[in-house]
């Protein structure tokens, strides 16, 4: 048995990440509170580090290495390259609610630097194992960012719900995996592909089997009905940071997995997952549309709107044509652009004492605050899918990848209950500009608050007045 | 029936009885103890697969250190056992017939024609089951070993972040900050005019 | 000298621009931003100026076209050009929209920028809607016009105006996604976007027939039709009268624009199939609508479904055509039926507008759109009563007003194709003069009502040119329409010979 | 012999089990934690089982890397588990529902 | 000619606009001025017009003057016909047009309105001309409905008064209904011929005749008499025929001078006018001419009856109207057109005259119209009584005034009629004679003879209007006097053409003065027939002395003369004895309360009734709301299965992962 040393260039960012996560761990222990920026500064420079670094190594080839269980790849690269933004527009709008709260602490960045690493992971498993493995790396992280406002008892109620539930989708897909490997005989997904095609007819029926595992928690972790449960509560019970943080990259890493897993290694399966994922699509659309209206807070009703949009995606994946897997990658990082957007305002408004969790707490928003009332405008309209806004075009994407695939009552399906939750959000909007205001308190936050939180919004109208900047990144990558 | 057969379904009576047992008994020690008897008789059918090496790690660490952290918890918790049993009976017809069809929907798939395939036979003796684990671990797998060292880190740390208690509250005195004091932190002086009788 | 340039985009980005840079003048200078709102209102009517100028009449073929690849994955363009359909849309949309920002004038004291700000975006996007040929960019522009309508009738509107502007939006997106659903399912067929290309493309019974629906169901609600009307009454009742004008002059125009882009030449024969349909919504509009319209309390509510009375005879004007076909076994008849629809469709733009307006003059004295709380109106406003009365006859579908001339066409056009329809659709010369003249009886004439209209003042000088204006153009389109005529005919007898041929 | 097929009917009993424990218990939430790593065990056996019926290695790596998350997850848990049991004095399951809805 | 033409058309408009834009500027005297002389123009411009076409020997002017518009081949277009018809029209239009706009000056005098009154009647001398002078059926609906809109504004001209208002509203109502039918016969026509032009269309009308229409199931009508009957019930409207007549009476809210103008002389007589015009096609269609008749005769009788117990001096008048508009349309359906036309003519001239007589009596009484309060007024007004005599005489059909000839023409043309239901008109329209002449004097007697009775306040009766807009009682102080000469100049310029006009009967009705223009078929050209015998004016004269009409009018002067000056109390006794037969013709047949109970209330219900229940209940609350309801409702219950136990949540877990499982695994 021969063992070459492997190739670690492709894995340089992740190395980089994990260097840093380690030594701020470290230079922490030594910074005193006042200089917390310095942390926080780090990780920044961790995050912006390892996204310029994923750049520079971005090749249009497929890299696979470290035994096989690594691939790098250009979607790999694009998803990771938005990972690493998104996290670090996530630590930017955390810093004010942290530092009013007595959150401020190291560790926050540490466990976050090492969640990104463990998407990281999962955006370039090219096996079982490291897919789960960052899969793990990544719950664990969130597990503990959620409890991490140590006083507070929804955030750890909602932390143990989400452990029991995650550790139970972990487990599932723990069993599909192993039937997996034991009808392949391997763990390398390519691998699995291969055994499947060669496997004899005899294990349809357990191939199906595994499958529905692996299915099972996929959709948890993206959160489709039925397997949605634990996403409003979490939402609602993390620190709105957290919950930020929660509701951005993780879902464009789980659509990684998706990909990589379902997607690419599953895909000799595909008949039998598209109807799986219908169904789930078609549940998350109906609940997540319907109860996101009876919601008052307003970070219960971001996790409905995030079914509902997962409904989306799936629906996307769904099709099976690399129409519909680009269509899925943009419905994703529109996604996540848009939620770190909506949470970005929640923090906006939130201050010592005072959460703005409640959907009433944006009301008279325009008065306080034209611009950036009209910045949760882009926001909202583009999480309603109105043109001329990012949302418009990823339910274009998905629709017209469902419809290429003459599914086109599930994209009627799809749009009417668009047309529900498209209430909810004109519910804010309505709040922001037709009442007027009961909390008259000056809002400012940092240069750096608005100035991202501004481009975050603008963004939305920016990619929807040109949208084939992503749309042709995301069809490239597939 | 062979020895082997004999000591496969000894074993797996036990650790069935025992998982049954885990979920049913009101006191969450006695749980935990039966949850340890299950990892005991699963090592031994690792062993029986020729895993001695997990076989092994299974009793150290999962008997050794996981449940000792469980019971340490259970301990320290101190939970009100009487009420932990509330209200099961009623639920247990539900939970029966959920178990039950979920173990005969997987046992219809698991146990079908296609799986019920032989040992493929004993190893050489000399083969040792730890050292080829750990030739692969160190070469192959270095790349989700480091990923687990991660996990292992990311877990001290949240273990940490999340119970260690600096108490604010408790009196303690800070030598450093009794030396760096000075006079105007604890003397105030105040001009009075004098009061005119 | 304008014949080079991208007059289109100018039409259509000027607006946006002017409504930006407005925007961001805030709510410290009011009057500048008046002025600034203003300024680019007319620009943008000049601009749009030579569009019609320039109109070469003898062709069908879209002009001024302008075509820039957009997002190339979907292959998508941004793809403009206007032909006799949308060409007079325009010109009505800049024109109405200068008059609006001129009534806002005075009445408009909270959040003056942003309410012109959002007229003006407005503005270019309803334009974009008339000269998009490309279909997501048109539907880009359709939805997108709905938010700055959601906020104008959500902040500047009446007590109930949440409810009002809710369902207005929700009823209107509604009805736009299953146009998506459409337009995506040509794309698949078809491989491209452009509208154009969708007109061309073959497509079974089935599929027409669905597509056809979806763009019911998109249009139907924007124009409005029965019965998926009722989110225009409340809507214009709570909308300020700027929103009012420019959503019964302009956005229930694009309704039946869609009809004429859309609808027909993509989904002939589904067309031909559910002309039915099409026309007995048609007539249930004119006459239950009008029947409706009588029982009005509200001034406001009663021209709205005066609105939707008219535009049951723009339908009935688009859709009558096959049955003329059937009746008499050629499409003689049909282009006078369709242009009848947009002539009306250009009419009740001013009509409507200007009846709004009137309204909104007199709200503005008495902060009142109850029927009941006026009467006599004409003695203490005399030139006021002069406008409203003429307004209301060319309501009432007068010759000699803009209003005659569509509805005679298409009672012509009716007539061909049965006796009945003819006859129920000539109903509305009664039913329309019985629930305007009776709005003026009741409020115009008879005695002084009360104190409040004892104390009214007539139509200051501002009023006055908007009405005057708007009174100019109601009497020359109905004394000389052949203008709008020749820019429609080309395009609407290329529309007849192209719905003619089965796409079966 | 005993065939591959008992192992797996052996782990889809202990998966069974596992899983009905975590909905039927709804008082400790220490014995939910412990479901949870009697589910791991399950998988582990069929992990190991595959592994050795299919002469592969890779299966008992596998098996080694879930003990190793599971203990950490088991750490995670617990730690979160007293963080609960700080905040409101009890682990009661039922009393997990201050967020519903 | 084209630039006369346009000048007679415009020269009023212009009037019209400078008075109606510019009245302030211009001042009262500025806008009198401005509109007579506007009128005046026309009215010369007419008298050159006519002169030229029926003696300078002017062929048939048939030009167009621009093209309104073209679509789908069919050609709309503005333009003139100017033939003999349109000639005669055109001069008596202009002439009664412009005595009204002198008399106005006096009338309106006090007006506060003064210079709108003058602009809106300068406008419907403009909308009359393009009526008359159209050529093509676009054109003709244009006048059609713009005198009907000046016909609205000047019946609601005082608009502070709640019945002026109710009546106008009302006229244009009833006025609609009729272009309702008028644009379906306009439709029908379009349908065959492609064309709005006479000529064309003309040209069609025996084609069409043959053409079917379906228009009930399993029918086939002749496409023609459906067209004939549409537009003639538009002729209904505007003409007053039974049964869309019940706006004139109304329509005596406005000012005397547009009673005298619009609903005497002018505009009601368009729907005579139309169907003249069209004869061409109305000869296609017995079936057409035939309910012509019909209508004409019932109007011409049973509206006259009514007259007979109306007080209001301008109702009388009013009704009088209606019943000669019935003569005159007995006249068309008998194939009669010319004699219908001359009838138009005549009646045009002493029917302004009786208004404007009444317009004057009513100034003298300041603003009083009851003829009950009147009476005795000969010595104080001569040249109105004069005036109104020969208006009296002549409308009754006295022999020598110009209604004699028109009027025995009608008679005895229907008399030769063969077309069905000629025998009832005839009977119809000979007791119509009698009927006319006794309400006429009645009305002459009481207000010009007798007892002054305006000398004492009269007990308030049922009639009693707001006149607000004089600050004078009802009381009269001192005697009446005889108005200024703007308003006898008029009436004795009216009293001229009243009696002489009669005596162009021969060209008129025998003559060729109409050739070309009305087409009669051969077999049913009464007026040929009657011709035959015509031999001059005197003979017509002698001839008439000895036919019937003229003994039941002088019967019924007799009667008249007997009752309302001797024996008042005939009268009295004739109400008590037959209260139901007064009560009958007081209500006008009830026509105005059916149509008040039916159309106008049971419109209104329906109206709300859908409001109500089509829009608010079933598509707003049920439709609408209630699927928002169900949402929110869906949405409540959907919550409740998050429930916030984590067990339930993995249940549920569970639950979907056995559904896959079991869904496709096996």
């Amino acid at each position: 048995m021969t063992f070459e040393i492997p190739d670690f260039i492709p894995v340089i960012p992740e190395l980089f990440l994990l260097g840093m996560g380690c030594f701020i761990l470290v230079a922490d222990l030594f910074i005193p509170q006042a200089r917390r920026d310095i942390t926080y500064g780090l990780a920044q420079f961790s995050l912006l580090g390892a996204l310029l670094l994923t750049l520079w190594l971005a090749a249009p080839e497929v890299r696979i290495t470290m035994s096989g269980t690594f691939v790098a790849d250009p979607m790999s690269d694009l998803l990771k390259s938005v990972v690493l933004l998104i996290s670090a527009v996530v630590f930017l709008y955390a810093r004010p609610y942290l530092m009013s709260r007595d959150l401020y602490q190291g560790e926050f960045y540490v466990l976050g630097l090492f969640g990104v690493l463990g998407m990281m992971v999962m955006i370039s498993a090219n096996s079982l194992l490291t897919l789960y493995l960052g899969l793990e790396l990544l719950s664990l992280c969130l597990y503990a960012m959620v409890a991490f406002n140590r006083d507070s008892t929804q955030a750890a109620e909602s932390a143990m719900k989400y452990f029991v539930l995650g550790s139970i989708a972990s487990g599932v897909l723990l069993y599909g995996m192993s039937m997996l490997y034991g009808i392949t005989g391997t763990l390398d997904i390519a691998g699995v592909t291969a055994g499947i095609l060669t496997a004899s007819g005899e294990f349809n029926m357990a191939l199906v089997f595994a499958l529905a595992f692996v299915v099972v928690a996929l959709a948890f972790k993206l959160g489709a009905v039925p397997f949605h449960m634990w996403l409003p509560d979490v939402y609602h019970g993390a620190p709105t940071p957290v919950t930020l943080f929660i509701g951005t990259a993780p879902k464009i890493a789980a659509l990684a997995i998706i990909m990589r897993l379902l997607v690419d290694g599953l895909g000799p399966l595909h008949a039998d997952w598209q109807g799986m994922l219908l169904i789930l699509a078609v549940l998350s659309l109906a609940v997540g549309n319907v109860v996101a209206i009876a919601q008052t807070n307003i970070k219960r009703m971001f996790a409905y709107s995030t079914i509902s949009h997962v409904g989306f995606v799936l629906l996307a994946v769904m099709a099976g044509t690399t129409e519909g897997n680009a269509a899925a990658l943009f419905y994703v990082i529109a996604y996540a652009l848009m939620a770190a957007g909506g949470f970005g305002m929640v923090l906006y408004l939130s201050r010592q004492g005072f959460e703005a969790d409640n959907i009433q707490d944006f009301r008279g928003l325009n008065e306080r605050s034209p611009w950036f009332a009209f910045i949760m405008l882009l926001l909202m309209a583009s999480m309603a899918g109105l043109p001329p806004t990012l949302g418009f075009y990823a339910k274009l994407a998905v629709l017209q990848a469902v419809v290429q695939v003459d599914f086109v009552w599930i994209a009627v399906f799809a749009v009417l209950m668009s047309v529900i939750g498209a209430f909810y959000y004109l519910r804010i909007i309505k709040f922001m500009y037709f009442d007027k205001p009961e909390d008259r308190t000056e809002l400012s936050r940092g240069m750096d608050f608005n100035v991202v939180l501004s481009v975050n919004g603008l963004l939305m109208l920016g990619l929807g007045i040109f949208p084939g900047i992503l749309m042709s990144l995301t069809a490239a990558v597939r | 029936m062979s020895f082997e057969q004999f000591l496969f379904y000894f074993f797996s009576t036990v650790l069935v009885g025992s998982a049954v047992a885990m979920i049913t008994v009101r006191n969450p020690v006695h749980a935990a103890l039966f949850l340890v008897l299950a990892f005991f008789t699963c090592a031994a059918h690792w062993i029986m697969l020729e895993a001695e090496f997990l076989g092994i790690l299974l009793v150290l660490v999962y008997v050794g250190a996981v449940m000792v952290l469980f019971l340490f918890v259970v301990m320290m918790l101190d939970i009100n056992v009487a009420r932990v049993r509330e209200g099961f009976a009623r639920l247990l017809p539900v939970g029966l017939v959920v178990a039950v069809g979920m173990m005969v929907v997987m046992a219809m798939v698991v146990g079908a024609k296609v799986f019920q395939v032989e040992s493929p036979g004993r190893a050489d003796a000399d083969y040792s089951n730890t050292e080829a684990i750990g030739r692969l671990l160190y070469t192959e797998y270095v790349y989700p070993f480091e990923i687990a060292a991660v996990i292992l880190l990311v877990a001290i740390i949240a273990a940490i972040v999340l119970t260690l208690r600096r108490r604010r509250d408790s009196l303690y005195m800070d030598p450093a900050e009794q030396v760096r004091v000075q006079r105007k932190d604890r003397v105030r002086l105040i001009k009075m005019e004098a009061e005119k009788k | 000298m304008f014949a080079d340039w991208p007059l289109l985009s100018l039409v259509i980005w000027t607006p946006i621009l002017g409504g930006l840079i407005v925007l961001t003048m805030g709510d410290r200078m009011p009057e500048a931003s008046r002025r600034v709102g203003l300024a680019f209102a007319v620009l943008t009517f000049l601009v749009s100026i030579p569009l019609f100028t320039l109109f070469d009449r003898g062709t069908h073929e879209m002009q001024f076209v302008e075509m820039i690849p957009w997002i190339s994955t979907f292959n998508i363009h941004y793809h403009l050009g206007v032909d006799g359909i949308s060409m007079p849309l325009i010109l009505l949309t800049t024109f109405t929209t200068v008059l609006v920002v001129i009534a806002a004038w005075e009445v408009i004291q909270y959040r003056v920028s942003q309410y012109l700000a959002a007229f003006l975006v407005m503005e270019g996007l309803m334009i974009g809607v008339f000269s998009a040929l490309d279909a997501v960019l048109f539907y880009v522009f359709f939805e997108a016009m709905l938010i700055p309508m959601f906020l104008v009738i959500g902040i500047w509107g009446g007590p109930n105006r949440i409810y009002a502007t809710l369902k207005f939006f929700l009823y209107t997106f509604l009805g736009s996604v299953f146009l998506l659903i459409g337009l995506i399912y040509l794309y698949t067929q078809s491989g491209s976007f452009a509208i154009l290309d969708f007109h061309h493309l073959p497509l079974g019974m089935t599929a027409q027939t669905l597509i056809f629906l979806g763009m019911l169901l998109a249009f139907g609600v924007k124009i409005p039709m029965f019965p998926v009307h009722t989110w225009l009454p409340d809507a214009h009742v709570e909308a300020p009268t700027g929103g009012s004008v420019i959503l019964a002059a302009i956005m229930l125009k694009i309704g039946g624009y869609g009809f004429l882009r859309f609808s027909l030449p993509i989904a002939p024969d589904a067309a031909m199939a559910l002309d039915w349909l099409m026309v007995t919504l048609s007539l249930i509009a004119v006459v239950y609508i009008g029947l409706v319209a009588l029982m009005q309390q509200d001034m406001k509510k009663l021209i709205a479904y005066s609105s939707i009375a008219h535009m049951g005879f723009v339908t009935l004007g688009f859709f009558i055509v096959f049955m003329i076909y059937n009746n008499t076994g050629s499409w003689q008849g049909a282009a006078l039926g369709i242009s009848g629809g947009m002539v009306q469709m250009i009419s009740h733009g001013l009509i409507s507008a200007a009846m709004f307006l009137c309204v909104g003059v007199l709200y503005d004295r008495m902060h009142s759109r109850r029927i009941a709380d006026y009467g006599g109106v004409a003695n203490t406003m005399p030139w006021f009563a002069a406008f409203f009365v003429l307004f209301a006859m060319a309501n009432t579908g007068l010759p000699g007003t803009s209003g005659f001339v569509g509805e005679f066409m298409v009672i012509l056009a009716a007539f061909r194709a049965d006796f009945w329809i003819a006859l129920l659709a000539a109903t509305t010369l009664i039913l329309a003069a019985a629930y305007t003249l009776w709005l003026v009886k009741r409020v115009v004439y008879g005695e002084v009502a009360n104190d409040n209209v004892a104390g009214l003042t007539d139509v200051n000088r501002r009023e006055f040119w908007v009405l005057g204006v708007l009174a100019f153009a109601v009497l020359l389109l109905g004394v000389w329409p052949a203008p709008l005529l020749d820019v429609l005919a080309a395009t609407v007898d290329n529309l007849v010979r192209h719905i003619a041929v089965s796409k079966l | 012999m005993i065939p591959l097929s008992h192992y797996l009917i052996l782990g889809a009993i202990l998966f069974a089990l596992s899983v009905t424990g975590i909905f039927l218990n709804r008082k400790n939430l220490i014995l939910l934690l412990m479901c949870i790593e009697l589910m791991l065990l399950a998988v582990n056996m069929n992990f190991v089982a595959f592994s050795h019926y299919l002469g592969d290695l890779s299966g008992q790596i596998f098996v080694f890397f879930i003990l190793t998350v599971a203990a950490a997850e088991a750490a995670i848990g617990l730690a979160i588990l007293v963080l609960v049991f700080r905040n409101r004095q009890t682990i009661n399951v039922q009393d997990l529902d201050e967020m519903k809805g | 000619m084209d630039t006369i033409y346009l000048l007679i058309v415009l020269a009023p408009l212009f009037g019209a606009i400078a008075a109606g834009l510019f009245g302030q500027q211009l001042g009262r005297t500025g806008a009198h001025t401005v509109t007579v002389a506007g009128v005046a123009v026309s009215f010369l411009l007419s008298l050159v017009v006519f002169w030229h076409h029926v003696f300078g020997g002017g062929g048939v002017y048939n030009e167009t003057v621009y093209t309104w518009l073209v679509s789908d081949g069919i050609r709309f277009e503005v333009g003139f016909l100017i033939d003999n018809l349109t000639a005669l029209m055109m001069l008596v239009v202009t002439f009664v047009s412009l005595m009204v706009h002198i008399y106005t000056i006096g009338y309106m005098h006090e007006d506060p309105g003064y210079q709108r009154f003058f602009a809106l009647i300068s406008l419907f001398t403009f909308s009359m001309l393009v009526l008359v002078m159209a050529n093509n059926f676009m054109q003709l609906f244009f006048g059609w409905e713009a005198v009907g809109l000046v016909s609205y504004l000047l019946i609601g001209f005082w608009f502070k008064r709640p019945t002026a208002i109710h009546a106008n509203l009302k006229a244009f109502i009833v006025n609609r209904v009729g272009d309702f039918a008028f644009v379906l016969g306009i439709a029908a026509i379009v349908f065959y011929t492609g064309s709005l032009d006479y000529a064309t269309v003309f040209g069609q009308a025996e084609g069409m005749s043959q053409a079917g229409i379906s228009v009930l199931p399993g029918t086939e009508w002749s496409l023609l008499t459906v067209a004939c009957i549409l537009l003639f019930i538009g002729a209904m409207a505007k003409s007053a025929q039974v049964p869309l007549h019940v706006w004139l009476p109304d329509s005596m809210e406005g000012p005397t001078p547009i009673s005298a103008l619009i609903h005497a002389a002018t505009m009601v007589t368009a729907g005579i006018f139309m169907v003249a015009r069209m004869s061409p096609l109305y000869e296609f269609s017995v079936t057409a001419l035939g309910f012509v008749l019909i209508i004409g005769a019932v109007t011409a009788f049973f509206m006259g009856l009514v007259g007979l117990v109306q007080n209001d001096i301008k109702r009388v008048v009013a009704y009088s109207t209606l019943s000669q508009l019935g003569y005159m349309t007995v006249a068309l359906g008998a194939s009669a057109y010319a004699a219908g036309i001359f009838h138009l003519m005549t009646h045009a001239f002493f029917k302004a005259l009786l208004f404007l007589a009444a317009g004057s009596v009513i100034m003298a009484m300041h603003h009083e119209q009851d003829i009950r309060r009147m009476g005795g007024l000969r010595k104080y007004m001569p040249i109105t009584y004069a005036t109104a005599l020969i208006g009296s005489l002549a409308l009754i059909g006295f022999p020598g005034l110009a209604g004699f000839f028109s009027k025995d023409g009608i008679i005895e043309a229907v008399s030769l009629s063969e077309i069905p239901g000629a025998g009832i008109a005839y009977v119809l329209i000979l007791l119509g004679v009698f009927v006319t002449a006794l309400y006429t004097f009645r009305m002459f007697f009481l207000v010009f003879h007798g007892e002054e009775r305006f000398r004492h306040a009269a007990p308030g009766t049922d009639h009693d209007h707001g006149h607000d807009h004089d600050g004078h009682g009802h009381g009269l102080q001192g005697d009446p006097k005889e108005s200024p000469w703007v308003v006898t100049v008029p009436l004795i310029l009216l009293a001229i053409p009243s009696v002489l006009a009669g005596y162009f009967v021969g060209p008129l009705l025998f003559g060729d003065f109409f050739a070309g223009v009305i087409h009669v078929d051969e077999t049913r050209d009464v007026l040929a027939r009657l011709g035959e015998s015509y031999t001059g004016v005197m003979g017509y004269i002698t001839h008439g002395l000895a036919m019937p009409p003229f003994w039941l009018a002088m019967a019924g002067l007799a009667t008249a003369w007997y009752v309302y000056t001797k024996r008042p109390d005939i009268a009295d006794n004739a109400r008590r004895r037959a209260p139901w037969a007064y009560d009958l013709l007081n209500r006008s047949y009830g026509f105005d309360q059916f149509n008040d109970v039916v159309f106008a209330r049971g419109t209104q219900r329906l109206g709300q009734w859908l409001w109500r229940f089509g829009d608010t209940l079933l598509i707003d609350t049920t439709l609408v709301n209630g699927s928002a309801r169900v949402v929110g409702w869906a949405s409540r219950q959907v919550r409740q299965v998050q429930t916030g136990y984590v067990y339930h949540y993995a249940f549920a877990m569970i639950i979907g992962l056995l559904v896959l499982i079991m869904a496709f695994a096996f």
